[in-house]
């Protein structure tokens, strides 16, 4: 038989349930396991369904449990779910997961695993995959990774994954090296016919082919991050690894090769290793006050180390991009696991009254746009410019539309050249000449007896010159303020889906949206709600207006202190009482059902 | 019972080599770090130390995290990443009696730690210091640190710019008065030098080479850095650890050269100090470091050593209660000491 | 003439002003003025006059303008008050000194000094420095150090302070050493002898003896704070200098030995230079942990780099005491102006959902009391508790009462010695026994087999094991939230003045309560108000009661964004609207007039 | 007019000495920082370099306020303390056709600037780096830095108990290719070394001697720690800086010994290297400068070079154009190369 006619040889299940289900992998961390994950997850797009997968893996190298969630959807729901179906390839947690599933769920295991908990209520597959692996011909110390694509294959069968998708998902997996296809899938093929012939299937989920991926693209928020920056013009990063923001970085230095070539093989940027986020952050605004486009990406306790400098580029006013791809904290917290914990720390990062820009992406294509504004903004407004991604987004697989390409050329805000410089009466750094409390400025190298001034982090005048001149550091204080309030009209406008029935509204940032508009469809009758997602700080006017429209608002988010609640209540007090927190940070992702939950339990009282 | 009890056996305090055990280790199988571990535990029951008399801390790395992997009876501080100096320093000024080992890796201690390293060397804090060296940052997944050589390629990280931190030689600068390097699978001579670092009296440095086995440069691993590239995938999408085997070399004697292959295929060169090598000379040990270099051989044994300079404690002519056990009469002066004080301010 | 004869030599004024003027003395750093601007200080704090003087002073050790302002006010206000008096004896700042004097001013000057302003409605008295010292037997460099004692000569003739309070004044001032005296009175003496028999004083300031200032001490806030540490029970200190803190650290490291001698003479204490304030909060972390207690005293930049051990501290559970002697940010900012803009910042130091104890103290006492609570705080909360001072309070001179010793024992909170760990059924660190969030700890060094314990800023379960299961991270976050719960019921409480004619309300912090104190005085008829005080974060329940008590509050502040405003009205939404902020900051310490004139704006408009 | 323009002197690009000047300083009468300051100016004056080609960058400190005092015509960056090699580096790599002359001092240098100033060097970042070098921190009122001498008492800061760290040996050892020391009074010779520095490739480190009159030892000063303990006087109460004159010492011969009287009346040892020593041996140098310090000598002069080792930029591979200066077009790729790149995702 080839690949084309073992399709046929499903029996119809009595009452399918068809695109809808979560499925998990346990496997160990360190086993190659992602190779056969995201062979799944290529497949189901490529069957043009909607679907969504979530590593959930320790913050170690190997060894340790680590989970991958996919989520298949035909309405396109793609937030996390608690998984139906198990693939059960770990012996450390094989009972909790098999425990923890719902009655009726699916459980495939390595049949040389033992401690499954005694369940009737749901159906267990055993795969010999000792047996299956045995006779391929791979390196002994390969064959752990190689037995990941049994599962592969006995989902192929279950799920009813045509096989020649999955042949076409392993090729984009592997780049088109056919070596690689061609070690792994025949233990697909063979674990495929060997469900054929030694398994039943009685439980309800499969797939069908549908339409709606087409044209999409699956990319992880870090990558998409990563070419917002290229194409907003980057010309320096500087960074230190970190969990999880490590990966926006390897998106960098991988893709700028392959975006800007150019013809004498001379690079136009640099990535630069740092020893530590201290320096990282000191380099991107060097590279800032220069005039590159420059980017560092980081994490909480980066966000902490780079305190002091961010209070520099906020007063100095020195442009540059920061990405916080957010983390469990505080502390060390949980490096591998999500959250929206940074917020608070982050709009006020610095002491005195240093306050900070923030854009807050929800999908991969907010962190490509973002990625481009950001570095718009920060030239514009001449300060740093945080980006607060997370977790999930960062390094897992979305499914999204292709990008757009940009459609104004880059920003570079007022920069003045010699010849401008000429044409003026004379240069004041720090001089509000257009009210919009952004002054002028020259960049080091501009030809011209007035161009240079003297940048520093202690108390100047508008001429940049040293003082301590009581009325010199207000008015310049001052003008930061109102340049704070111009960045307010630039910044990327809240999203808004207004529910003419609605008179509760919700508001959140970031990856909750998934687990909320999910929750909104299904609360449509009992709970119809607004929601407003908000996609910077400081908030624009637009957010009071939502505010005002309802009679009052859920701001949901996935921290434990309810952050963004506490800064919208500071920023309209007259509304705070309208504003209701739901906050939560487990570490996971949100889902539909416990917005719900939670949701009803507030209704309710 | 009583047989089996016997059976057990146990040191001068009575503590079986279990005793000085901790938690599971979740490295990866074959990690150097590991054996470093095995062989704290092992001297720790040889020297028949207190479990309640020593400290273990660490900053952050896959080597930081091996405190919790011996001495599961000490208390252990697992830091921030690259300020395992400081804390320690602190630590030990408040109860001065106690035996610090400290855990550290290359990237902790070269790159974010680097002033605390040295600076902790200056005040010559008494801890064992150790450096588990394995040229790149293991738990962030194989970025070149700064002990790396110069013009070195790993198929993740790329090709090494940049001149190699020598560990020992920036403790030498540093005025540090116990200096030493081993290799994880040279388990005799680690034990050695541990057991001298135990006793010393200020900082103990001891830079132990310990091959990550992750990270290394395996052609056919999927996870190389080329492999990535050429075919357009996200790097993060590959997580396969290869099994591997601890490496263990076989004692050499003082003076020979061993040549070690490592999980790559690579090989370092080691050179045990001869007999006669005379540890207490401080320009010479920095001259054979340098020279060393120059060969790219790592000298294997104890450097350099110099139990005169007063540690950290002792300069500070601290009381002999540690600060931390001092009662609130020790700590807080009398009413009338208050009030004739104050006169002054009158 | 002897000290004594002279005093009868003044003609009185036809209405003389008598103990309430301001006065500054204006010099250049590094000339030694100091010396000479104390020793008027502790005359008039002799003559039972209440006082107080406050430095303004350049960052920078030589050249650069310096005033000391003194005010002196038989209604005991020492609020900052511009100046009436001025002497000027800087060439670079005389045009503009005596510009600034109000009508009807005082200005003594140097009389080889030119560029005065032309100004009929000011009594200018000038003084032949040069001639007047030109005799004194010091070395030639130390002429312009002994310059400055001529206008204490001519204050004191013209202000009418007696002589030989003068000479006691410079003997406590020189610590009693009388060469120094002997070296320094004659050039009073004679300038009082050569004003006697030149000026006319036509101005009506002067002083006359009260009975105020009885009993009481002067010092700065640094040296108290200092003193309050050491009784307290501060074993450990660890600091990297920084202006204004640096006073707090030299205070501890000169009072300890004279506090502390043991009778081997060994130390009971260590007081350690850092490399930086990461390593200095390092050190104080890892001494509490320890067991002993520990200190750092920081400002600003400081507090920046110490964020991320601010959120293990937090997260881990360790003591520590962290002051901050607030100066003006952002950034490097001003190093030697006073402000209140480290609150927010401090409050959620360390990414993640850190949150930190706050101590706000107001007065030397304070300092000295909070110094002490601070450490039963810290080992009570297991947690690092902020002292936020500034460097109005912490490096000026303030009268105060002598300190009252703690009435309580040191308290260490949860320690669990050998003994308690074999009577207990079992340890783990990280267990809410007793239902207040906290936890039991034991010390290393502990003998017993079950002491130890494994600290770390990576997520745990109560056993202290490291964990990335999600119910051990709410659990723990959970009862942080908890702890923080019990911190409100331990810190010190606001101090209330209730006004029952009070529909107002104002709050404030710190060092801006004498301006307002003063301002209440002269609004009493105008707009009557009540007055709260709060002495730390997180606030507790009488906050409410008093917000509640009345139709509106000012909030008033010393900083730029209205930091604790924004605070206040996230703690209570639901008065969010009757919070009102009046913030501010210029880098001078707050007047009674500009509260008085905002708040009538305020209640204008 | 016209002759008055001409009395003027100007160099070969048509700019007087006076043109290179920045603010007026304000630091103490006699700090060595002015000196330095000066001879920046001579130099640049001399070489007749382009304001706009220079940059100026420098950390927290006196010593770091002086770029104010030095061309102004020059952009200048004042960064925070300690971290002027990164925001250096960062600047270098976004226009490597600027020369940098950053000033720091060596409390921003060897405490809490330690790791950037040793990750510079090993980057090469080509930059002439400066320490202003007085054993003090100047502008916090005279604490010990890292770099004051083991054992040394001054009144304010007290007893010194730990090893001094020096500035060359640690560029040595980081892999830096200039290492010069000089003596701020020395005119002639900090000129020399300056130009040199100026035409390196990589990180230039000069370290220079530069006294701090205000923080000295001066017996007679009130503001001498004993004074305050004595006296139960709060230190901050006391702020008298006596009166100095810059140090200036004659020209010496290479090979002399020259002692030179401080402010204090203390005295240093300079030893200017004889003519023949062969400064492009590495470890030649390092002997050098650790007997030196046995001797308790500074050697001055050009102690080694290098001028092989390629700088960031270099190694880097940059375009020609500075980065900060690529257009839109070569920064932002095409419409179809966003698409075409796009494909491999779908
Ligand atoms: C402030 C901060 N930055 C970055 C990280 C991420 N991080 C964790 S371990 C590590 C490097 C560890 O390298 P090394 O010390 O050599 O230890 P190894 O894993 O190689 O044993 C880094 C960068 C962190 N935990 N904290
Ligand atoms: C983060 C931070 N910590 C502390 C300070 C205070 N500070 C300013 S200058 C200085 C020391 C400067 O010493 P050095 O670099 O030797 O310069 P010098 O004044 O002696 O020339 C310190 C600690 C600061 N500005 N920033
Ligand atoms: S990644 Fe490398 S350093 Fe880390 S545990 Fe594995 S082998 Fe050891
Ligand atoms: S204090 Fe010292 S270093 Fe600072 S300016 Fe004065 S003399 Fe120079
Ligand atoms: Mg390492
Ligand atoms: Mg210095």
């Amino acid at each position: 038989m080839d690949v084309l006619e073992r399709e046929e040889a499903h029996q119809p299940h009595a009452s399918p349930i068809v695109n809808d289900f979560s499925l998990v992998a346990a496997t160990a961390n360190g086993t190659g396991s992602q190779t056969a994950n995201l062979t799944l997850l290529r497949s189901f797009l490529k069957m043009g369904i909607p679907v969504h997968g979530k590593n959930i893996f320790p913050s170690n190298i190997q060894g340790l449990p680590t989970w991958y969630h996919i989520r298949v959807s035909h309405e396109g729901f793609i937030a996390r779910r608690p998984p139906e179906l198990l693939i059960a390839f770990n012996p450390m947690t094989i009972y909790e997961d098999a425990k923890d599933l719902p009655s009726g769920g699916v459980c495939v295991y390595d049949d040389s695993i033992k401690g499954l908990p005694e369940r009737n209520d749901i159906t267990y597959y055993a795969l010999p995959v000792t047996d299956l692996i045995k006779d391929i011909d791979v390196p002994v110390q390969r064959k752990p990774y190689i037995a990941n694509m049994v599962y592969v294959g006995a989902m192929a069968y279950l799920l009813k994954i045509p096989l020649q998708v999955i042949e076409e998902a392993l090729s984009v997996q592997f780049g088109g090296r056919q070596k690689l296809v061609a070690s792994n899938l025949p233990v697909v093929v063979k674990t495929y016919d060997w469900c054929q012939e030694n398994l039943r299937k009685t439980d309800p989920y499969e797939v069908a082919p549908m339409n709606e991926t087409e044209g999409l693209i699956m990319m992880t928020g870090n990558e998409a991050g990563a070419l917002g920056s290229i194409f907003g013009g980057v010309s320096v990063g500087a960074w230190y690894p970190i969990t999880p923001s490590t990966s926006f970085i390897d998106a960098l230095k991988d893709f700028l090769p392959r975006l800007r070539q150019t013809e004498d093989g001379k690079a136009t940027y640099t990535v630069i290793q740092a020893e530590d986020e201290l320096a990282a952050i000191g380099m991107t605004l060097g590279a800032g006050w220069m005039g590159a486009r420059s980017v560092t990406a980081t994490s909480g306790p980066g966000i902490s180390l780079m305190s002091e400098f961010a209070g520099l580029g906020y007063f100095a006013e020195i442009p540059a991009v920061i990405w916080d791809i957010q983390r469990v904290g505080p502390s060390t917290g949980m490096p591998t696991r999500t959250g929206q914990g940074d917020v608070t720390f982050t709009y006020y990062l610095g002491h005195g009254d240093t306050k900070n820009v923030i854009l807050f992406p929800s999908s991969i294509e907010d962190c490509f746009d973002f990625g481009i504004a950001a570095h718009d903004l920060a030239d514009v407004l001449q300060t740093p410019i945080f980006v607060l991604s997370d977790l999930d987004l960062g390094m897992n697989n979305w499914m999204g539309k292709p990008f757009s390409y940009p459609t104004t050329p880059i920003n570079r805000g007022k920069v003045l050249s010699a010849e401008e410089l000429t044409a003026r009466a004379g240069f004041a750094r720090y001089k509000d000449v257009d009210g919009d409390g952004v002054g002028y400025r020259t960049l080091p190298g501009t030809e011209h007896p007035q161009a240079a001034y003297f940048t520093r982090g202690t108390g100047h005048n508008a001429n940049a010159v040293y003082s301590e001149r009581s009325s010199d550091w207000v008015e310049n204080a001052d003008r930061l303020k109102r340049k704070f309030d111009t960045a307010r009209t630039l910044v990327p406008k809240p999203v808004t889906e207004l529910n003419p029935d609605a008179k509760v509204g919700i508001i959140a940032f970031g990856t909750t949206r998934y687990a909320i508009e999910e929750a909104r469809v299904h609360l449509c009758e009992k709970l119809p709600t607004s929601f407003m997602r908000i996609c910077a700080l400081p908030i624009s006017d637009e957010v009071r207006s939502f505010v005002e429209a309802h009679d009052y608002i859920y701001v949901i988010e996935l921290n434990r202190d309810g952050q963004i609640h506490a800064i919208l209540q500071t920023e309209m007090p007259d509304l705070a009482t309208k504003l209701k927190s739901i906050a939560y940070m487990d570490g996971m992702p949100l889902t539909a059902q416990w917005v719900e939950e939670r949701l009803m339990e507030e209704e309710n009282g | 019972m009583a047989s089996r009890a016997q059976a057990i056996k146990s040191n001068a305090i009575g503590l079986s080599k279990k005793d000085y055990d901790g938690s599971v280790s979740t490295l990866c199988k074959g990690c150097g770090h590991n054996s470093i571990a095995n062989q704290i535990i092992q001297v720790a029951y040889e020297l028949s130390l207190k479990p309640h008399e020593v400290i273990k801390l660490s900053g952050i790395g896959c080597s930081s995290k091996s405190p919790a992997y011996f001495l599961g009876m000490s208390h252990g501080f697992n830091a921030l990443h690259g300020r395992m100096p400081s804390v320690g320093t602190g630590a030990l000024m408040a109860n001065h009696h106690l035996r610090a080992i400290g855990v550290s890796g290359d990237g902790d201690t070269g790159s974010i730690g680097f002033g605390q390293f040295k600076h902790l060397m200056r005040r010559n804090v008494r801890m064992v210091y150790i450096v588990e060296n394995n040229g790149v940052y293991g738990l962030t997944k194989g970025q070149f640190s700064a002990t790396a050589e110069l013009g070195l390629e790993l198929k993740y990280a790329g090709h090494n710019d940049f001149p190699q931190i020598d560990i020992c030689t920036e403790a030498l600068i540093a005025g540090c008065g116990f200096v030493a390097r081993s290799f994880a699978g040279d388990a005799k001579q680690v034990r050695e030098l541990l057991k001298a670092a135990l006793s010393h009296r200020g900082t103990a440095v001891l830079d132990i080479i310990s091959p990550c086995v992750a990270f290394n440069n395996d052609d056919s691993s999927p996870k190389s850095y080329s492999y990535g590239r050429e075919h357009e995938q996200p790097l993060q999408e590959i997580g396969y650890v290869p099994y591997a085997e601890e490496i263990v070399i076989n004692d050499y004697d003082p003076g020979e050269l061993k040549l070690v292959e490592l999980h790559d295929g690579s090989r370092i060169s080691l050179r045990k100090l001869e007999e006669d090598y005379d540890a207490t000379n401080r320009l010479e040990a920095i001259n054979r470091l340098q020279s060393a270099a120059v060969k790219q051989e790592f000298i294997t044994g104890m450097i350099y050593i110099d139990n005169e300079r007063p540690n950290l404690a002792e300069v500070s002519h601290l009381t002999d209660t540690p600060l931390a056990h001092l009662s609130d009469q020790d700590l807080r002066p009398s009413e009338e000491k208050l009030s004739s004080f104050l006169k002054a301010f009158a």
